[in-house]
């Protein structure tokens, strides 16, 4: 299963209730809102590198230049659209609204 | 593979709309048949074809519409249309109303089935 | 027939979707397929006992929450963490529940062919 | 007292609609003026004159239009309004469409503001 | 001040960002989902407990009630909207979307 | 004459709000207002250098942040708290701008007249 979550983790909780909740070795996509979480050095950046430990962890492109996301924690893994829908193709997509 | 979305949010307030759009995009791009788009809740005004966007912003209803032109299945929940004030006379050319066994239909055909909401 | 699973976490009144969320059991219960619900996080208060909506002139849960059983979604999950930090317990909640931890929940979703989140 | 309320959401898909309008009923029962009702953003729906909301539902614009009857003034954003395909043929009586310079002076007449959103 | 707060203090930062900047005896009224934190014994009451140190805390009657909100951390003060009201007459309000 | 502050809670681009918290300011800075601005919580981010909308296919803000000066909002003020909790400094800010404690947004907003939340 894909885990999409698009909501700001800063603002929102639904990052941290799709990570309580995901399997080991299901992926998580950051889209819109959410991308504003890989920054390091952020209030959540743990919760994001603890997720890493048992999931891989994408942000989409497209939505980290709109907010100028220049730096990222080692790990996050950045797709754009195709690579979203590749994802889509190799797991059943599960949206966090 | 087939695939349906959901959409669950309308069109500016939220980038729902916009998401949803560009992913499928991407997937027909890919090869990929889309089932149809569903709009539920204020994901109905997606289609509303009185919009006047600003002249260099996007006009979301003309993007679905060109979508449905492609052979796109664009689906309207006639609840959530009727109680918004989105009526037969008020959608874009290529998109219909119906009930929400579409969606139904939808996720029992597709072989993913996707929401873009807020 | 596919496997459905209706994930609410939103709060309900608020906005619309808790009740959306609702709706779409009504519809897809009369189609062949099999249906869970999971209530956590705010969604909890949807199923909280003693609602009355009557101040605020809309429709209340109480009343439309049956629906969930009589319309063929037979199993429904209530996260336990999601009670606890809402100060809630199991004699907070108006219909027979099932309460269970995230990982009962993430084991039903694995099994899903469809998840669509209220 | 004089009160301007801004609205930022539509109807149904949030309580902000329904609190907004309680706010003013129980204001203008304790003889205080509304200076105006400014519709921003997704507001703009909430005067949408096609709107058919379930039988035992509220039904949100006619409710605004009975308070533009009694003289409070219901304003909808015209940028706001033609981005969403809300036109003069399509807003309910005793509403009009405006610029946002009618919010500026509301923030400038009244002697208090206040908003409703999400 | 009167700061309102509409948005559930669960899954938004609402009310945690109101709390942060009203300045002391500023009053605070939950309305919508916010009545949800009143309950004792959840995740937010200690956050709510340190509010009333400073502020006056109200809870929206028939939000409330739509809820089902039957019990109440000590403190909490229940208005409906006349008493919303003569909350604005009495200060300027400000809410916290 | 009104003092009005303009307070910025929300991400830009996941939703229209913070576009609308900048197009308020071009209007209301036609009128004779003394006008502030505050960018907190995710709001931050609005002021982010280096954003580029172009593959969205929506406005950007970078464009269109200098209007807060332009039209006469010359009160800017970013929380640090804010900024820090996002791993986010001065550095990261693309228009000249005051980084302030709560307190000190706290006592602007207690000389205003109206505050308007987006």
């Amino acid at each position: 299963m894909l885990h999409i979550v698009s909501r700001s983790p800063f603002s929102d909780d639904s990052l941290k209730s799709c990570v309580r909740i995901a399997k080991k070795d299901d992926p998580i996509l950051l889209t819109e809102d959410a991308v504003t979480g890989v920054m390091p050095g952020s209030a959540v950046a743990s919760l994001l590198q603890d997720a890493m430990k048992s999931h891989a962890v994408y942000a989409l492109s497209a939505d980290l230049k709109a907010r100028g996301v220049d730096r990222m924690l080692d790990g996050i893994k950045v797709v754009d659209y195709a690579g979203f829908v590749e994802l889509v193709e190799q797991h059943k997509p599960m949206t966090w609204l | 593979m087939k695939i349906g979305v959901l959409v669950q949010e309308g069109p500016y307030n939220h980038e729902a709309s916009d998401s949803a759009y560009k992913f499928i995009e991407a997937a027909m791009a890919k090869g990929h048949t889309i089932q149809g788009v569903f709009f539920y809740d204020d994901g109905v005004y997606n289609v509303a074809s009185k919009m006047e966007p600003p002249q260099d912003d996007r006009h979301i209803a003309k993007r679905w519409s060109e979508l449905g032109a492609k052979g796109v299945d664009l689906i309207v929940c006639v609840a959530a249309a009727k109680r918004r004030g989105i009526n037969p006379d008020l959608i874009m050319p290529n998109s219909r109303i119906s009930g929400l066994g579409q969606l139904s239909e939808m996720c029992t055909e597709a072989d993913r089935l996707i929401t873009f909401g807020d | 027939m596919a496997k459905i699973m209706f994930l609410n976490r939103k709060a309900p009144h608020g906005s619309i979707y808790a009740w959306e969320g609702l709706e779409v059991v009504l519809i897809f219960g009369a189609f062949d397929n099999e249906l869970a619900a999971v209530y956590m996080d705010d969604a909890v208060f949807s199923l909280k006992k003693g609602q009355d909506t009557s101040e605020l002139g809309i429709k209340g849960f109480i009343q439309t929450l049956p629906v969930l059983e009589d319309y063929g979604c037979e199993t429904i999950l209530v996260e336990k963490e999601s009670l606890d930090a809402r100060g809630m317990t199991a004699d907070d909640i108006a219909i027979p529940v099932q309460i269970v931890d995230a990982e009962a929940i993430a084991n039903l979703m694995a099994e899903q062919d469809v998840i669509l989140p209220f």
